[in-house]
């Protein structure tokens, strides 16, 4: 069954391949049996190999790539532990998230079109997490970048969503140069990218390489831009503008994880790299809190649940830096249930509201759509940390290993503390969003309020079972080593980073009387919040104005994220452009070729000049002759 | 001092005279006349110098001969004094200094050959029997050849020189 | 008794130099092409003195024979010379060098 | 043999269009080019037996005496590296001429026959062995592409190609004065004579002194920059590329440039080691410089086959850094990407330019903001250029990523910084050629863009072949790997480590 | 000896048509004559070992010993050793550079002849024409064969007195005239200053032989380099006026402008290369003056120097074709100028240089001039823009002289490009690397001149409706001439294998 493991990307890409090439000839039905059957034809065989896997890792070869000098690149997929997991993730969300694009996506006319680019991400996707180098992987990570192009852009017609997508791919591209050099260092300190060699190279010989911290600098500039943090986050919300199944499938549960999946995957560098890990965990808490504060504030459903998916992105990275691997690994787990049926439900009362996002123009859909309300306020609680959803298990195991983190600052509690708050802006505007959505009144439009209705099952049904998940998907991490599912499944990937000091891997925390009182503290504070919005956005029924001007400065600064788009602009883009622009107008045109049009000019200016010695006056040239001959005479005699 | 340095002092003086004169006569019929002097200070010169055969074929050729022509042309052409056009003032100075350095300069070149004199002279090479051995001799060739000259420049001459039929 | 003994060899150099040079200035300095034709002719003269003066020097005789032909080429020289003003006297009525440069630059 | 007879097929080609009249001209010209690709792939197919048998093959190598008073040899050889080039000649140029299958050149046999021509003199300098044959094709592939863009080209062809043709032959005439100056210190034996067998140009080179060698790099460097073009020796180049026909700039940016990398690997690495060492720094600035530079001359270009153009000089600029940076490692990376990055480049711009072509055949510009919308009624094309598009910006999987991979892999071990440098070339073609993407293709329909009629089946031929190619190429890229590990792991070994 | 005989029988021949009148036939019988020249000089070579060797070694020799010395390799023989009719008094020797030099003159006056037809039927004084062109061309094959500096001077006189006539031959012309004129002078005036030099160094050798002056110079040069110094100077004046050499080159352009075109064409092949073979033998490798090079290859250097900047750079900025070539022709003698400045002991490229470089660039020019006379006759005009949208008007005419530009401009493969190759290489055999900079530098600008042409008539449209046509053995002629350029391009050692064996010419 392992053996059969390239199968699971193959199956995807088939997919993808009789779609694109079918095209409209295929029925939208066959389209469908094709996009969804293929990966769930992959989720199967992963199953099958997640339960033949026994903790074993092993190297499947589908075929030589490239061998050049030391490079021995070859596509070939490492099976253990950690891929299998993300595997399972990928495809099993994935084909929940593909029956509901056939609902959701049933009226549009790039039907097939979308079906054969989801059906690429996941092969992408399942590349990234399955190879077993650092290239293979690097393919799916740049491939994804693509994926996530085409399918922001999806409605091509719209120049803001075309402007999303460019974004997209290019913020991205800034740190897959991060991650390409990095990937570069590995190969000059390790002599190469086979993740088996690199780790056992990187473990035996260069436990105390200094160059490990850049590379891991490197590799988590990568991680930046493909998992939205701090600075590299701002095509994420922008991200939104593709169809919400892609939001949920690319933009919240599988691809922005990548990042936390490399980080994961090179722990055994990443465990040698103090500076690198104490980058980590900073930038992700920053990320966290920083994103937490936009999301207090913003309008659209969608943009909320994007940076809160920045914010729990953060959180994770958090996780990994502080040595938590399995705990990071377990909130993308977590996060991916929670956060795809979020979107999903999102996309549920977007559909119902006939394309309206924005959350002033809602209210009262309760009523309405019924499942959807309650497998959202499933989705809500458990993203907000209450127990025994899901997300407070793998929260709390963050929070936990940041609380007792030894760092380079020696400031664990520091961690924790922004953690809490984090967590507790988390659950006061998902709340927000979720009474704002389904409380109070409808304030819509007429026609809208009509059309109102509930969705239909292919929609519905992948709600359910993902509600199921984030509602239980936590009792695999219960704080206890030998409760702790995860960690036992996972600890083969994680072996070498168990053994290395203060940095390695940190496995289950100990359930003890400390770790209750910050358990009760971090649930307390989140029932506060919700408490809150309660009391503001169901009791007294707020509802956030839609005049600007209205809304107090600190909040307007914070509704436009801080107008830190506008800042890049300032900074990057528009100094790129002006760069670009007067650099041909000037340094281009006037300078370089103006020199060499230069010589041109002056060799006919020369021309010019000296063809007037040529005066035609005979008297003039002998006169010319014998000057001549005088300064040849004048030469001899000196 | 020697007669034949006095010599040399008269005949240089005459012919150097004469050549200035030829140059700032305004008359081109006086700057004939003036160069035919010249001449005939130079052959005095060749007849010093023991080149008497030379000297008298110089003085037939060219004032026999060559100057003949020029004043023929002058003649025929009418030029005179009055017809004489002048380069500029500043041209002419110009012309004179840079003659003058040209002048300096080419002595100056030379003069480092004053200590050699002759060893042994034989006055016999000017003689007829002399230069007509070497001239029919070695110099057959080029005396042949001096023909094609002379024939290339008499139909040229002739042929830009006579009057277009139409 | 020739005067290549007495006199010295400088003397004719420089004698020729400067009869060269007359020659050169003349060119230069008249407008009138028959002039500078004569001119030119005053700077044949003076090689033909320098080469009789070597050729006493050296009592070869070669150099009396080299300025026979110097004396006919010039007079070729001056024949062709000659006709070609004729026939420009013809055409412009002038034989002023300084009208003679339609062709230029 | 062969290799001899592929360069002497497309001459007698070219004499054979020459005297063919009407509208059979493309397909002979075709039919041809198909022949000597067919002939090509024969050879590839030798070469490749005698690298698996490791035994010469003598049907690949010609040596006779050309001009002996000079030792000159008409001494032409393939190994991996120039059968890689020979390669990309040959299969392009049936592309390239199949791609002009729409249009109605005036006068379309000479049109023809110069490609052919030109093709001609493009394998020659692939696969001469002596420095003066060398030389001479070279000079001999600038004419035809200059009479192609002069009679065929677009507005003010006159003055620029012109310069092209002035640019680039003032820096071969340096080459030719460097390549004498080796030649005259080569020696024969024990004789007087010298030769320009390039092993013999290059023991000569290692002999000189610093100054010696200086003069000769710089000498030899300055042709291959012009040709390449390396920042800043490349005004001539977006004006050419943009005057030219297209198949016109085709030929000189699928392939000609290639004459100056090839040349810059080949002829100028081995030839000077202290130079190089001395001036390899120097040079791989200047290329960092002229990708970064180039990129973003690029973003500011209003024009899609300007745009193009940049984004060429980048991509060059990176393989001329790649082929001077040898770092502490030695590693053939660098110069493996170099040769991969050549062949790659050559098809995705090909197929860019078909693209422009495309556009401008269809609209009369090739100004971007003109277009849009085009995706809504040619979503073929689309596909097709996104493909290539993806190539050019190298997304793993196509053949672009692995040259450009391999490069900058080649230039980290030169120096990090630099490498970071290059590597913004991943970041700013993204830029352009994405903003590039969208303006034309994307958007809602313009009235003007309404009428935009698909793809002829010729356009579309090519299209899907080069996106095939690019694909291929990507996901296997083995064959020209293979083809290159020996050759080039003997050039690296020979080669000295440079220093920043 | 032979070929000048025969030339000279020629001349005599072609004056006497006018007054036996066979004028009609005159035309096949110098074709005949110049067959016979040309098969004449050819039978100086003879075939030793199946190769073709010299029928007279190396007249004078300086090879350099084993300190670095120069030292004569050559003893002067008696005059009574020698049959009169290989030395002539040691006045001409007819060594291997001066049969192919003579060889390629005498085919450039054969093409240059069915050129000129029409240039010869059209005057009533055409029998003149003949008779002159055929002795300029006697003094320029003694140019070749001169041993003796008497033989220079008549060499250049016969060589001169028939062109200033031919310069004038169109005597109603002011241009013409202005032409003739122009030439006479400066010629006259040039001629001082050579004669002037030939005195000095007869002053100081006394004598005329190159020989005995060769020995002269390299055994005791030291002694009296006064006047051997500025009689080299002096000479260099004369010659380098005559190969129109900056700064001596001013009545070049306006000489070969005002000239009927046909003349012009004769002079800047046949006279240039004369003028460069006559100094070649005094200046190059192991002749005359080598053994001081030292003193006068700078002076050389520069004005080699100032050739190329000043011909080229002007041409740049010519709009007249036929002035443009003149000032082409100026830095062309600066390409033969810096073969003879890249002078080598070894004599390994230089004299190649000159003999190819001769070669490629006569029977470039006369194809240049070939059209440029019909493109004359049948515009009235001979500025760039008259050659517009010839590549459609006619089109052989358009690629000859496209082949023809190539040439003149290098770019392989055709002649040119070789001949700039060997000068080249013999400059940078001997380090003069400033020198081949400014070459390489001129070369482009010439790239840019000759290509101005090349564009008029493949990319300007026609500006008038004049059909240009040409008559058939002008077309014959632009074929041949054409395929000339193209096989010398082809296969150099035509000329530098066979034509001359070993190291030349010494």
């Amino acid at each position: 069954m392992i053996q059969l493991a390239w199968l699971i990307p193959i199956l995807p890409l088939i997919g993808f391949l009789i779609i694109a090439f079918g095209g409209k000839k295929l029925s939208k039905s066959l389209v469908s049996i094709i996009g969804c059957g293929s990966v769930l034809a992959a989720f199967g065989l992963s199953l099958g190999i997640f339960f033949q896997l026994h903790g074993s890792s092993q190297t499947v070869k589908l075929l030589d790539w490239f061998h050049v000098g030391n490079f021995k690149i070859d596509f070939s997929f490492l099976i253990d532990p950690l891929s299998v997991l993300f595997m399972l993730i990928i495809t099993g969300i994935g084909f929940l998230i593909h029956v509901y694009s056939t609902g959701y996506m049933k009226e549009d006319e790039k039907y097939d079109r979308f079906f054969a680019y989801l059906n690429l991400f996941v092969f992408f996707m399942l590349l990234l997490v399955m190879g077993s180098n650092y290239i293979v992987m690097f393919v799916g990570w740049e491939g994804v970048g693509l994926c996530s192009y085409l399918l922001i852009g999806f409605w091509f017609k719209n120049t803001d969503y075309n402007n999303a997508a460019k974004k997209a791919f290019i913020v991205n591209r800034i740190g897959d140069l991060g991650f390409l050099l990095g990937m570069i260092l590995i190969y000059y300190t390790c002599n190469s990218l086979n993740f088996d060699t690199v780790f056992t190279d990187v473990q035996d010989n260069h436990a105390s390489n200094e160059w490990l911290n850049v590379i891991g600098i490197l590799l988590f500039i990568g991680a930046c831009g493909k998992s939205a943090q701090i600075p590299l986050y701002t095509w994420l919300p922008d991200a939104m503008a593709g169809p919400t199944p892609v939001s949920a499938l690319i933009h919240a549960a599988t691809m922005v994880t990548a990042g936390v999946y490399m980080i994961a995957r090179s722990s055994v560098i990443f465990i040698h790299a103090p500076i690198a890990m104490e980058t980590v965990a900073i930038v992700g808490l920053a990320t966290a809190l920083f994103a937490a504060t936009i999301g207090l504030f913003q309008n659209d459903i969608k943009k909320v649940l994007a940076y809160s998916t920045v914010s729990q992105l953060g959180l994770m990275f958090l996780g990994l830096g502080v040595g938590a691997f399995t705990g990071g690994v377990f909130h993308v787990m977590t996060h991916a249930f929670f956060k795809a049926l979020l979107f999903l439900c999102a996309g549920s009362v977007i559909h119902a509201m006939s394309g309206e996002q924005d959350i002033r123009k809602m209210g009262g859909l309760k009523k309405a759509l019924p499942l959807t309300h309650l497998t959202f306020l499933i989705g809500t609680i458990a993203i907000s940390g209450l127990p025994p959803f899901s997300g407070f298990f793998s929260k709390d195991e963050i929070l936990a290993h940041a609380y007792h983190h030894e760092g380079l600052f020696g400031a664990g509690e520091v961690y924790w503390v922004f953690g809490i708050i984090a967590s507790i802006m988390t659950a006061f505007y998902m709340f927000r969003l979720y009474y704002l959505t389904f409380h109070g009144s409808f304030r819509g439009t007429h026609d809208q309020k009509h059309h109102l209705h509930e969705s239909p099952k292919s929609m519905t049904v992948p709600l359910v079972i993902l509600a199921v998940l984030a509602a239980v998907g936590g009792f695999l991490g219960i704080p206890n080593h030998h409760q702790h599912m995860l960690y036992n499944f996972l600890e083969p990937a994680f072996k070498f980073a168990s053994y290395a000091g203060n940095w390695s891997d940190k496995g289950p925390h100990h359930f003890n009387m400390e770790e209750l009182k910050l358990m009760i503290i971090a649930v307390l504070g989140a029932a506060a919040a919700i408490y809150v919005a309660w009391y503001v956005y169901k009791k007294n029924s707020m509802v956030p104005k839609t005049n600007e001007a209205d809304v107090p400065k600190l909040q307007r600064v914070v509704y436009n994220k801080y107008y830190i788009d506008e800042f890049y602009n300032a900074v990057i883009r528009k100094p790129m452009d002006w760069l670009s622009d007067v650099g041909y107008k000037f340094v281009e045109i006037k300078f370089i070729d103006g020199i060499v049009n230069g010589m041109g000019t002056m060799v006919k200016w020369s021309g010019s000049v000296v063809r007037y010695a040529q005066s035609g006056n005979i008297g003039f040239y002998m006169f010319a002759m014998t000057l001549a001959v005088i300064v040849m005479l004048l030469f001899q005699l000196f | 001092m020697e007669i034949t340095k006095i010599m040399f002092g008269v005949l240089s003086f005459i012919a150097i005279l004469s050549a200035v004169l030829v140059i700032f006569s305004k008359n081109p019929v006086y700057s004939v006349l003036y160069l035919i002097v010249t001449f005939f200070a130079i052959a005095g010169h060749y007849i010093l110098l023991n080149a008497q055969f030379l000297a008298i074929v110089h003085v037939i050729v060219y004032a026999g001969a060559i100057m003949v022509l020029f004043l023929f042309v002058i003649m025929m052409l009418n030029l005179n004094k009055e017809t004489e056009t002048h380069k500029p003032a500043w041209v002419q100075i110009i012309a004179v200094i840079a003659g003058g350095i040209m002048m300096v300069t080419l002595v100056g070149a030379l003069k480092g050959a004053d200590t050699i004199m002759a060893k042994s002279h034989d006055t016999g090479i000017g003689l007829v029997r002399n230069l007509g051995n070497v001239l029919f001799n070695d110099f057959l060739i080029p005396f042949e050849l001096s023909s094609i000259l002379f024939l290339a420049a008499m139909v040229g001459s002739v042929m830009l020189g006579k009057k277009t039929i139409h | 008794m020739s005067a290549i003994q007495s006199v010295p060899l400088n003397w004719y150099v420089t004698l020729c130099a400067v009869l060269f040079g007359l020659g050169v200035l003349g060119v230069l300095f008249r407008r009138n092409a028959i002039i500078i034709l004569m001119c030119v002719e005053l700077m044949l003269n003076a090689v033909n003195l320098l080469l009789v003066a070597f050729s006493a020097h050296h009592s070869d005789p070669n150099g009396q024979v080299f300025v026979f032909f110097i004396m006919a080429v010039a007079a070729a020289e001056v024949a062709v010379g000659l006709a070609i003003l004729m026939m420009i006297y013809r055409n412009s009525k002038t034989t002023d060098i300084d009208f003679l440069n339609k062709l230029k630059h | 043999m062969i290799t001899a007879s592929l360069i002497g097929l497309p001459l007698v080609f070219a004499l054979l269009l020459l005297f063919t009249k009407g509208d059979g001209v493309k397909r002979i010209a075709l039919a041809a080019s198909v022949i000597e690709f067919a002939l090509c792939v024969f050879a590839y197919f030798l070469l490749h037996n005698s690298q698996a048998t490791s035994v010469a093959d003598a049907r690949l190598a010609m040596n006779v005496t050309w001009i002996n008073s000079l030792g000159v040899n008409f001494n032409v050889a393939m190994d991996g590296i120039s059968m890689v080039l020979v390669l990309l000649t040959c299969f392009l140029v049936p592309l390239i001429i199949l791609s002009g299958f729409g249009k109605n050149h005036e006068n379309p046999s000479l049109f023809y026959a110069l490609i052919m021509f030109m093709q001609m003199a493009l394998i020659g300098v692939f696969v001469a062995q002596d420095g003066f044959l060398f030389y001479v094709f070279w000079e001999l592939a600038l004419i035809p592409i200059y009479f192609i863009c002069l009679m065929w080209g677009g507005e003010n062809r006159g003055a620029i190609t012109f310069k092209f043709f002035i640019y680039t032959l003032g820096g071969s005439l340096f080459m030719l004065a460097a390549l004498i100056y080796l030649y005259l210190h080569t020696q024969v034996g024990e004789t007087n004579l010298h030769t320009f067998n390039i092993q013999a140009l290059i023991a000569a080179g290692h002999k000189m002194n610093l100054t010696e060698q200086s003069l000769v790099f710089w000498g030899i460097l300055i042709a291959f920059a012009v040709k390449m073009p390396i920042f800043p020796f490349h005004t001539w180049q977006p004006d050419t590329y943009h005057t030219a026909p297209t198949q016109g700039t085709m030929m000189l940016s699928g392939i000609m440039l290639k004459m100056g990398t090839y040349g810059l690997l080949v002829w100028l690495l081995p030839m000077t080691p202290l130079a190089l060492e001395k001036w390899g720094p120097t040079v791989v600035v200047l290329s960092i410089i002229g990708i970064v530079y180039a990129s973003l001359m690029a973003i500011a270009q209003k024009d899609f086959k300007r745009m193009i153009a940049y984004s060429s000089i980048a991509h060059v600029g990176l393989i001329a850094a790649g082929i001077m940076a040898i770092g502490p490692h030695q590693d053939v990376a660098g110069i493996t990407g170099s040769v991969v990055q050549m062949f790659s480049h050559g098809i995705n711009v090909v197929g860019l330019f078909l693209i422009a072509d495309i556009l401008f055949s269809r609209m009369g510009t090739f100004e971007m903001a003109k277009f849009g919308g085009i995706r809504n009624i040619a979503p073929l094309f689309t596909s097709l250029f996104l493909i290539i598009l993806m190539g050019s910006v190298a997304l793993p999987l196509t053949n672009g990523f692995v040259g450009e991979f391999l490069l900058i892999t080649g230039v980290f071990d030169y120096s990090g910084i630099a490498a970071a440098f290059a590597g913004l070339t991943i970041i700013l073609g993204a830029v352009y050629m994405l903003r590039g993407f969208q303006t034309i293709m994307l958007g809602e329909l313009k009235s003007n863009t309404s009428s935009f009629t698909p793809l002829t089946s010729s356009e579309t031929a090519v299209l899907v072949i080069i996106s095939a190619a690019v694909i291929f190429f990507g996901v296997y890229p083995k064959p020209i790997l293979d083809l290159i590990q020996n050759d080039v792991q003997q050039l690296v070994s020979t080669l000295k480590v440079i220093h920043p | 000896m032979k070929v000048i005989l025969l030339l000279s029988g020629l001349g005599l021949l072609a004056l006497l048509a006018e007054l036996f009148r066979f004028k009609k036939i005159l035309f096949p019988l110098v074709i005949i004559g110049l067959l016979g020249a040309i098969a004449v000089a050819a039978s100086y070579w003879n075939y030793d070992d199946g190769n073709l060797t010299p029928y007279f070694n190396g007249m004078v020799g300086v090879i350099k010993d084993a300190n670095g010395n120069f030292v004569s390799n050559h003893t002067i023989p008696n005059a009574s050793e020698l049959a009169p009719d290989h030395f002539f008094y040691r006045m001409i020797e007819f060594g291997p550079s001066s049969v192919i030099l003579s060889i390629i003159m005498l085919t450039t006056t054969l093409l240059w002849f069915i050129m000129a037809k029409g240039f010869f039927s059209d005057s009533n004084n055409s029998t003149d024409h003949y008779a002159m062109v055929i002795i300029a061309l006697v003094g320029a094959i003694i140019l070749t064969c001169y041993t003796n500096m008497t033989m220079l001077f008549l060499g250049i006189e016969i060589l001169s007195i028939p062109l200033y006539v031919l310069a004038g031959s169109r005597k109603s012309d002011p241009a013409s005239n202005e032409s003739a004129f122009k030439y006479f002078l400066m010629g006259s005036f040039a001629s001082g200053f050579l004669l002037f030099g030939i005195a000095l160094i007869y002053g100081a050798t006394a004598s005329f032989d190159l020989a005995t002056i060769t020995d002269y110079v390299n055994n005791s040069a030291r002694e009296n380099s006064t006047f051997l110094y500025s009689g080299i100077l002096m000479m260099l004046v004369g010659l380098l006026f005559k190969i129109g050499a900056a700064p001596f080159h001013f009545w070049a352009p306006d000489v070969y402008d005002g000239a009927p075109t046909t003349v012009t064409a004769f002079m800047s092949t046949v006279v240039k290369t004369a003028a460069i073979v006559a100094i070649m033998r005094l200046f190059l490798s192991t002749t005359v003056f080598a053994g001081v090079e030292t003193f006068w290859g700078p002076v050389l250097a520069i004005c080699t120097g100032l050739t190329f900047i000043i011909g080229n750079v002007t041409a740049a900025v010519q709009n007249n074709v036929k002035r443009m070539l003149a000032y082409s022709s100026i830095s062309h003698a600066g390409f033969l100028l810096l073969a003879v400045v890249a002078f080598n002991m070894q004599g390994g490229f230089t004299a190649k240089a000159i003999i190819f470089y001769t070669a490629a660039y006569s029977v470039a020019s006369i194809t240049v001039f070939t059209v440029l006379l019909n493109i004359m006759q049948q515009t009235g005009s001979d500025a760039v823009e008259s050659f517009n949208g010839l590549g459609k008007k006619n089109p052989l005419l358009a690629v000859s002289m496209t082949i023809a530009l190539l040439s003149l401009a290098g770019i392989p493969p055709t002649a040119g490009f070789f001949g700039k190759y060997y000068v080249f290489n013999a400059a940078l055999e001997t380090g003069h690397y400033w020198l081949v900079i400014i070459g390489i530098l001129a070369s482009l600008v010439g790239v840019y001149y000759y290509f101005r042409i090349i564009i008029a008539m493949y990319f300007k449209p026609a500006t008038n409706e004049i059909a240009i046509t040409a008559t058939n053995s002008h077309q014959a002629l632009l074929f041949v001439t054409a395929v000339i350029i193209l096989v010398l391009g082809l296969m150099p050692d035509l000329i530098l294998e066979i034509g001359v064996p070993g190291q030349l010419p010494e």
